[in-house]
This record gives C-alpha cells, structure tokens and sequence, in this order.
C-alpha cells in the first residue's frame, strides 16, 4: 500500500484536473441529452476528494452520496467506465444500470453512489463495523453533503458508530446549499461540526480549497485512528460552481459570491504552490490538462460506441442468485 | 373552462385553499424560496408569505410528523414530498402516526393532514427514485389516496384532499406536470370527490382500468385497438382508496373482459386487489381472466431501454387486450 | 388559568399518590388478566409530571410516550377513565380503543400516548409550530424516555424546533434504562443533556426525585419560552421502580441500584419537605393517601361494570366523516 | 426428530448458522444481555461472545443500514426487529438499499442479510404495534419473504435464509413462539428451501391456501369442515416471495375452490397477489370467485373483543369455504 505521504501532488493535481474536464464534458453531454435522470457535478469541490484519497490507503473504504463521479475518479475507476455509467452502457462501472447517482467500483473500494440523502451513512456505519470485526487496520471514509445531517439516518448512524468507536472519517462536504437551501436556513447550528459534538466524536473545520489542508489534516486523523479505532468528523468547506443538478440554474445565490470562490480556486490553487515550489512548469501543466481532456473526450467515445445492457439481461441483477419473483 | 398544465392546476388548487382557509399552510423541501423542485408552489410564497409557505430541511421524518402534529391541534398541513420515494424514511409517520390517530384516541382527534408530490416512475431516475407508492399505502388502514391523471382531476382532487377531514395522499405524477387539459375557470369552484373514477371512454368489448400515467397509455391504445374493431372502455379509478367498486363493476358487467394497467410493481400491486374485488363480486360477469399490465418486478435500472422494458407501455397494454378478447 | 407558582404543594402530593395508587392497582389488574397487551408502569417518576403540571398551565399541551398513565392523571383525567382504558371498555379515555400505551384526553389538552420509540417528537414539534403559527403564548411538554434520543426522528424534529424557534420542553426522562440496555450502552455521550448541543438547545440536568426542583426549574423554562419561543431541553434524571412492562423481571439491575432510589423515593420527600415545614400533619397525609387509594378502587369497580365498545362502531373510528374503504 | 417450540427451533437455526460461519452475526434491540425481547436469542450471548451478538440502541434505521453496509462487505448480518412493526422507521433501509444494491451496482455488491423477527398481530397490541408488513415487502423488487409457522419451518427457512445471498426476511409471529412441533435432531442439518410452499393436509373439495398465523387456524377449521364433509386442501405457502405458484396451481387444479386465509390487511394483501395469479393462469379450473378472509381494513383497536373481529378466525374461514363450495 502506497503510504498518505508519498502520494504525488502532481499526480493529485492531475486527478483534480482529470475530474473537472469529466465533469465539463459531462454536462456537455448531458446537454446533447446523450446522459438521462439526475446529474450532479463536483466541479470546485475537486480538492476535498483528491486530499482525502491522498490521506488514505487504495484499500480504505470510500462510500459517499450521489454527487459520485469525482470520488469513483480519485479512486481509479478510469474515465471511460464512468462516462459509459453516464451513457447507461453496459460498460459503465455499474454496467448503465445505476447512472450517474449510483457509480460502484467494488475492487477500488468504492461503494456507492447513493441517491436518498443520508441514508449511505448508516452504510458505511456497517462498513466501519465490518472493519473491526475483521480486526483490519482499514479506515472508512464516509462524504456527505451539508443536507444530510438533518436526515435521522446520520444521527443513528453517528450515536453507533460513536458507542462502537468504529474506525471512520465522517466527512461533511460542506459547499454551503443543499439543493437552493443554504446551511443558515437547514440547521440551527452555527457551524455544522458542532453536531458532532451531540455524539462525543472529535470534529475539525477543514478548507475544502486548498488540497493540502485537507489531505494533511486527514492523514493525522485517519492515522489516529488505524492506531486505534474511532470515528472522527471533519467539516470541510468548499462550494460547488455549477447548479444542484443540471437543471437547477441556482438563482439562490449571487454572482458575486460565485466569483469569490471561483478566485480561491482549488486546482488553481495547488498549481500555484506547485509552481512556485518549482515542482511543476507551465508546460508540464498545460500537458496535464491536455492529457486529462484526451482522456475525457476519448471516454465519451468510448461510451458512445459501447453496447447497452441486453434486453434479456433484464432479470439477472435482481437477485444474486438468479432466483425470478 | 380553458387549458392549462396539470402543474398549474395544481397550483391553483393550493392558491385557492390556502386563501380560503387560514390554517392551511404549504411545508416542504423546497417549497417556499424555490418555489418548488418542480415549480408546483411557483408564486406561493410571494402571495401567502413565509408564515404560511415553510421550507425545510432535508427531514422527512421530521415535518411529516410535524404536519401530523399540528394537525391534531386544528391546522390543515399540506405536506410535499419532492418525490414520494422520499416518503419511505417518513414511512412510520405516514402509515402509523397519520391513520391510526383517530382511532387511538377513541376518535378523539382527526387528522386533516394532506401529502402530496410526484409518485412512480419518472425518466431515468433508477431504483431508489422510482416507487410507485400507491399498494403500500393503500395496504394501511385510514389513509385516503388518488391519483390524479388530468389537470381538471389534479385540482378538483387535490382541493378536495385539503377539505378532507383524515389523512389524504395526493399522488401525483412528474411525467404529467407539463401535460394540458381544459379545467373550469378559477371562479368556478371545482371540487370532485375522493372515491369516485372517472369513465374517460366508453367501450363494449374490454374494460381497461386504469389511473396516473396509465390513462393516457390507455386513451393511446384505445385508438390503436378501435381500428382492429375492438372497443375499449376506459375507467380511470382517480381513487385507489376508497376503490369505486361501482364504476368498476358497472363497466366490467359491460365488456366482460378486464385489463388492468398501472404503473407500480406487481407483487400485491393496486391491479391484484382490483381483480379480487371483480372476481370476488361478479365473477360470472368474466368471460376470461383478467390480465394485469404492471411493471416488471425488478428494481428500476437507468439504462433508458431497460427502464421502458420495466414500464408498461402501449404494445403490452394492447397485447394484453387482444388476449383477454381472444382476438 | 392558574398561574405555575399557585399549584398547592399538597394537591400534588396527592396527584403523586394518586398516581403510585393507580400504578399498583394497575399492575395487580394486569397479573389478574383484566388488562391486556403491554402495559407500563410509572411508579418512581411521580415527580416529574407533577413537577411540570405545577409548572404549567391547564392549556399547555402535553405529550408523552406509551409510559403515559401519569400523564393523563395529571392532566385531571379522572382515574375511572384510565383504569376503564386499560380494560378496554368505552367510558375509558380513548374508548377502549387505544389502551395502555395510547391515553389521550383532547378537553384537558393531553395529547397521547405514543408506542413507537420517538416517533411522537415529530408531533410534538408540530403542536409547537400551530401555537407559534396562532400567535399564541402556550408551551408544548414533550415528554420521552433516555432510549428515545437515539431515534432518527427525535433528531430531525429537534432540528426543526431549533430552527423554527418553536415554544417547548423536552423532557427526557432518564430513568437509566430503556428495556434492558442501560443508557451507557445505548448512547455515546456521558451525560444526555449534551445532545441539545448539537442543535444549539440549551439544556440542563434536573433531579427528578425532588418535585420542588423539576416544577421550579421548568417554570422558569416555562416562563422563558412564554416571553421568547425557543426550545429548551432538560434532562431529568429518575427511576423505575418496575420492570421496563409488566413482563420485565428487571435482571439486568441490582436489588442495591434499585434500594437506594427508593430511599430517595419522591412522595417520601415532598411529604417530609412539607411536614418540616409544618404544612402536613401524618393524619393530612393518610387522609389523602386514603382517597388515593379509595379512588382507585373504585376506578376498577367503574370499568369493571363499563360496557365493551360495540361490535358495530368497528368500522366507525377508522376515518372521521365514517368513509368506508 | 424430537418435540420443540418455535422459539427453540429458531435459537438452533441461529446457534447452528453462527457455529457454521465466522462472518455471520446477530444484531439487535436487547439481543444479548437481554436474551431478546422474545427470548428467541437466549444463551447465544454467552455462546457466541459480545463481538457477534450485539446490543443496539434504539435505531432501526441506523442498525438495519450497518447492517446492509456490513453486508457489502462481506459479513452475513442477521437484523432482528423487536418486532417488524418497528421495521417502519427502518423501511427506506429495508427497500431501498437492501433490495435495490445489486442492480443499482451492476451486480457487483449483492446484500446476504437476513432482517427477523415477529410479525403481524399479536394480542391486544394496538394500532401501532400489530403492522403485518408482508405485502408491503413482498411488493419491494429484490427481497425475499418467509413466513414459517411451525418449528420446522422455522429451523429450515431461517437457516437457509442466513444463507441466501440476498436480503431475506424471515417474518416468525409472536403468537407462535411457545407453539410445539416435530423437528429434525440438531445433527441432522435441516435446510428448507425458499419458495416452496408445503401441503399440510390434503384434501379434495377446496383449496385454502394460508401462512403464518393462520395455518394452525386452518387445519382446526378443516377438523371441523370434514364432519360437515368438506375436504379441505390446506396449502401453507411458507415463502411468499418467491410465491410457489406450482404447488398454489396444483391444489386449486384438483379442488377447483379457492379460499385464502391470510393475517395481513385486506387492501393490497397477500391474497389478493394470490388470487390474481390462480385466475390469471388456471382461470378454468375455478368453480367459484375465490374468497379471502383477512383483517379488517381498519387500525387495529386495543379491545380484545373488537381485536377478534378485525382478525380472520374459524368462523369466518368456514363461512367462506362454504360459500365458495356453495353448500
Ligand atoms: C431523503 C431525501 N430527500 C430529498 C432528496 C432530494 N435531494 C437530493 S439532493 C438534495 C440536496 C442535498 O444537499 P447536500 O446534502 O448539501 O449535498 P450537495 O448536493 O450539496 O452535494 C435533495 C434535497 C433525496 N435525494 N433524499
Ligand atoms: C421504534 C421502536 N423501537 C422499539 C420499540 C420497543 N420498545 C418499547 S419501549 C422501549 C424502551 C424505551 O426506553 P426509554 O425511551 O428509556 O423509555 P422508558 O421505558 O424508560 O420510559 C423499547 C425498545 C418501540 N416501541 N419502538
Ligand atoms: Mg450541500
Ligand atoms: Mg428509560
């Protein structure tokens, strides 16, 4: 296992880039109605999952809700296996079966894409509690949106994994709206990691900009608890530039806020460190990017040239065994 | 009368209780600031203020309960799920709370309580979006719920609902909010009662029975099947609960040959007890078995193509018809 | 409306000992098989609903879990009522048809009675949102036991209280033990006042075996909320002297435990604060304990020759305007 | 074989298959220091040690879903609800990521859980406590359902559920617990497949088709029957989903009358599954409308008296067997 340390950043600025021209692309195609149902794009989020896969082992387990395509991304699950998911082909990394809410990669230790809001954290709860169980030295790793933490689930979830001290990372994707409802009209808190509070777990306010932060305060966190087993919260603050979904055209907000974040850029940001630690040139970036919107637009070839899941394939994921109700 | 869109009529429908009575008020995701997920409280909050036209947190559970709660002490909560496949973490509100309270409290407290958004299958939205609700809450005692097919019905019912003095659920269907149909004008005050179906075609040979999404499947297919000589009757049932058993036996002893088609899953769906209550009642009425078109029993996969192999769409409905005819 | 402060200390004791007798008498109608179903007992807790009456007006609303014999009493239910409930006959408060775990009283502003674990908070958040939404200056008491906490919907409805500001108490009956789990092994915090932190609620820890403090320390709650809505928390910590239901042993506790709560018994108490004070004498209190339990006594008498609810209304209580399905 | 109570034969099947199998666990509301509500899980605890039988709080939800994400991964979580009617504020877990993770990831996570607990009515429970949750799960895509009424059953079918590679539930009743019955000696390893319904008396003249609770009720209303000369067929279904249509189809070919004798609720239930699929498939073969006899459609009231008439009882049956014989 690649220990949290050693991870290029380079590499993670790659990943990062890798997501946002996906994302790009995505709701390109999903204009040209190539993509159905829901959509949901991480663009300006990009650091939060790239910090936490730095801060982490490739086995660890990841699970989050269904603004999914990043985290099967920083995972590995490779491009063209998640535009294929978008198109519903049967080469998609839910074979087109899920879709966009619902990307799995089961030998990447990805576990969903889950599309009812917080009902993924007991979930990973049971993942945590799987861990222990096996007496592994794993860590879960369990994203949510700043929504879900009024859902009853979390708060079950949370009261459990606090008594059972289950090794997990509970990590509140806080972009400040659940759909057009900012945090201040969702929760009485005044900042959300005070919840976490109400189950005695540890919680850390993280700035879900700057990739650094975010993977330095989850290394020390997920390497506590390898050491021994419990559950932490981090709220890590980032903002999502696109609508809720696609078609939400997030009159909610002002254009001046936007352009506040859209400055303290995350990809931006880690280029310009990079940068100015002499660790990445101009042209090594320009062909990173190059690189990830190849990869991207040769995905979306892919996907389109791949065969849907057969007709006659319709009853074989109901049950594992093949029974017919 | 004049037309417009199903979401519009529903609209009007909340605009209309909410000004007649002032313990209505509109809760839900959504339903105030953004005026809805799928704009059904477009205007709502700028007309009736945020006293009256409450957004929530992401807590089902929670102000499902709530609309029960004030319920119990005089309000008349109109209660949206964005989708009712979100309604399955407020389950134990919906089915215990809400119906059982009168009869608990001895009969002591009622609960006028209306829930209401978008049911069943939409496009693509993949297993967890796409319950169809009805059979579950139909299976709980107490509770009233219809299906609205047309925006006249989405109103009448729908203010109807707001008046009802129990629990209704008005289930309505994403895929018809943009659809148009002629309503009365908003002067004309439209109510239709809960319990009554609606024949929305007269026919000799078959009676197709259906509700939601299905009506106009079955309008399509009635066209289809008139040119091959066969006369669908067409019963809407509006309701699920309370059944209209009347309008559906009174067709039934008609055409003598029954197809039924809905939009939820098979397995103790609507179309099972609507084809008891048949048998049971005026089996010697039946000339052949009647044939229900539901939707396959497999949880819904995104795939597009398999998405419309799980639905039932015309060519099922029709060869289900032609069977039942022995054409 | 009687004002809190007002409440005569010797008419709630009596309510106290009404009470206790109503709970032994029940509890002997069970083991006689006149009683069906689960039935729980209050016998200990005595202090904490004639604490929060005294603190309360008549229109305040009350609700509680299926531990809610007490609570119609001391709401002036009369105890024919009760006892005839338990029996399951027609004159009882909810005819017959609600029985032990469902007492409700709409004249006296009891609203119940509830059998699923915290699924009564929800409602309770609603009857606080209809006095808000009235303008009125009323309190809702929301009652509920130490294992309710860990319930999905007593978080979101306490995250809507706090958003919304809604006018109530929640009180937590600690009694230890939800069943057999103790409140160490079902909640991860040390003291479960602490959860109202979660949702910035204030909260505090009340001795719930002296009556003076539970009714003074609500009563400034009380009178708080009246001037400003908001919701407030407090832990009031109790015991059982029973059985979780009439089928508990109660193995899971020591005869030690239980002997020391006794000693600190809550009627014990309030009769020796009051005669120190010389405002009982030892015959004032046999009288009432005499009427106690003559009361009672006669509540069996009552339901015993109650009719049954008839065969005929079966259908008649299923919707309010009598629809059939 | 030797003689032991429901409740011991599903202590044996959870000891055998926690003996066989690291990875399965037990998990519930006082399942360990408690012995279970029921006193189902008795000794286990001290068998099985505090890592594999495992007190929860009160968390449904949270519980049900550790259990489903435990599942992914690998481990054989058997959930017990205190009793199902509580599985209600679990229900979004139990029908959406239970039943729906297979498809939703393209086959890559199915979920080996096995949900039990008591089931349906009880006595004198009330409205809240008395849900029989069969049709609503049975209508869910994914799951299976058993419904096992005898101690045999019981041992086989929640063996054989623990290991199912899908979510299954085992719904016991809680009027069952104390019951007696034959079972197979511990070392004879007895596994009763799912979906196989079991003929409990043959008979000639009517078929009454039952589970649960109500086959005891049966085979007493068929004593009764035969001294008026009525020959009932008693088919207990024992899984009602997959539904063994075969054995349903073959009684009902050689009696040609159907009655369905069923705990749940009418609107939706089981029988009206039932009943769809015998007159879709055999409508020849029927003689007469089949009848259910089920609950009331209304919630559950406290009074013993008025509890027995919500509740399908002997009276009932036989009245409905008559009337389907016409005699
Ligand atoms: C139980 C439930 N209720 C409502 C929804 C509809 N919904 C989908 S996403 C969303 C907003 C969630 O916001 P947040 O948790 O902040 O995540 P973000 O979208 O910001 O990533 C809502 C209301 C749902 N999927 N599930
Ligand atoms: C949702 C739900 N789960 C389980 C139960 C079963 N049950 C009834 S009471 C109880 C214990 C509750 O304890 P607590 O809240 O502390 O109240 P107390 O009995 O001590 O008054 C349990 C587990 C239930 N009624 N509802
Ligand atoms: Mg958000
Ligand atoms: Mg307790």
């Amino acid at each position: 296992m690649q220990p949290a340390e050693q991870r290029d950043e380079v590499e993670m600025l790659a990943l990062m880039l890798l997501i946002r021209r996906f994302e790009e692309r995505a709701s390109q195609q999903y204009q040209a109605q190539k993509i159905g149902g829901f959509c949901h794009l991480y663009i300006g989020q990009e650091a939060v999952v790239a910090g936490a896969v730095a801060a982490t082992r490739d086995d660890d387990y990841i699970i989050t809700a269904y603004r999914d395509h990043a985290h099967a991304l920083a995972r590995g699950t490779n491009a063209d296996a998640c535009m294929a998911e978008l198109f519903g082909k049967e080469t998609g990394c839910s074979r087109g079966l899920g879709g966009s809410m619902h990307f799995f990669n089961r030998s990447r230790h990805m576990y969903g894409g889950h599309a009812i809001v917080g009902a993924h954290v007991p979930l990973a709860a049971g993942m945590a509690f799987a861990i222990k169980y096996r007496g592994e030295d794993r860590v879960t790793l369990c994203f949510f949106g700043d929504g879900a933490i009024n859902q009853g689930s979390f708060h079950e979830a949370l009261n459990l994994m606090a008594l059972y001290k289950l090794p997990i990372v509970l990590i509140c994707e806080n972009n400040l709206f659940a759909m057009g409802t900012s945090v201040k009209r969702s929760t009485s808190l005044k900042q959300i990691v005070d919840r976490a509070e109400g189950y005695d777990i540890p919680g850390e306010i993280v700035d879900g900009m700057n990739f650094r932060e975010v993977r330095d305060k989850l290394a020390e966190i997920v390497s506590s608890i390898r050491k021994d087993p419990h559950p932490a919260f981090v709220e890590i603050r980032t903002y999502r530039y696109r609508g809720h979904s696609m078609s939400d055209p997030a009159s909610y907000r002002t254009k001046a806020e936007l352009e506040k974040y859209r400055l303290d850029d995350p990809i931006t940001r880690l280029r310009a460190q990079l940068t100015r630690e002499g660790k990445l040139t101009h042209e090594q970036f320009d062909k990173i990017d190059k690189q990830a919107k190849e990869t991207v637009l040769a995905s979306v070839k892919f996907a389109e040239k791949s065969p849907e899941p057969p007709l006659e394939k319709l009853y074989d994921y109901t049950y594992a065994d093949g029974a017919k109700p | 009368m004049r037309e417009i869109t199903y979401r519009q009529a529903l609209n009007e429908a909340l605009a209309e209780e909410l000004e007649r009575d002032p313990n209505v008020f509109l809760m839900g995701e959504e339903v105030a600031e953004y005026h809805g997920a799928y704009k059904v409280s477009q205007g709502l909050l700028e007309r009736f203020g945020p006293k009256r036209i409450i957004d929530t947190p992401i807590s089902e559970n929670g102000f499902a309960g709530l609309g029960v709660g004030a319920a119990m002490v005089g309000l008349r909560p109109i209660v949206e799920f964005m989708t009712f496949s979100f309604s399955f973490v407020a389950f134990d509100q919906v089915v215990n709370n809400a119906p059982n309270m009168f009869t608990m409290s001895g009969g002591q407290f009622n609960i006028p309580i209306t829930f209401r958004g978008p049911n069943g299958p939409a496009h693509q939205l993949g297993a967890t979006h796409s319950h169809a609700t009805e059979p579950l809450y139909a299976n709980a005692p107490g509770l009233k719920i219809c299906t609205p097919a047309t925006p006249r019905d989405a109103k009448g019912l729908l203010k109807t609902a707001v008046r009802d003095n129990n629990p209704v659920l008005v289930l309505e269907a994403e895929l018809l909010y943009s659809s148009k149909g002629m309503v009365e004008l908003p002067d004309e005050e439209l109510l239709i009662p809960l319990g009554q179906a609606e024949v929305k075609r007269e026919g000799s040979d078959v009676s197709i029975i259906c509700y939601a999404q299905t009506v106009q499947l079955a309008l399509a297919a009635a066209a289809q099947l008139e040119e091959e000589n066969i006369s669908s009757e067409i019963v809407d049932l509006r309701s699920i609960k309370p059944l209209d058993e009347k309008a559906i036996f009174d067709s039934v002893a008609k055409t003598h040959r029954v197809v039924i088609v809905e939009q939820d899953r098979p397995f103790c769906g609507v179309g099972a007890e609507v084809c008891y209550r048949i048998q049971k009642n005026i089996f010697d009425a039946l000339d052949a078995p009647i044939i229900r078109v539901s939707q396959e029993d497999v949880p819904m996969p995104y795939n597009e193509r398999l998405e419309k192999a799980v639905l039932p769409n015309a060519g099922k409905l029709i060869a289900a018809v032609k069977k039942v005819c022995y054409a």
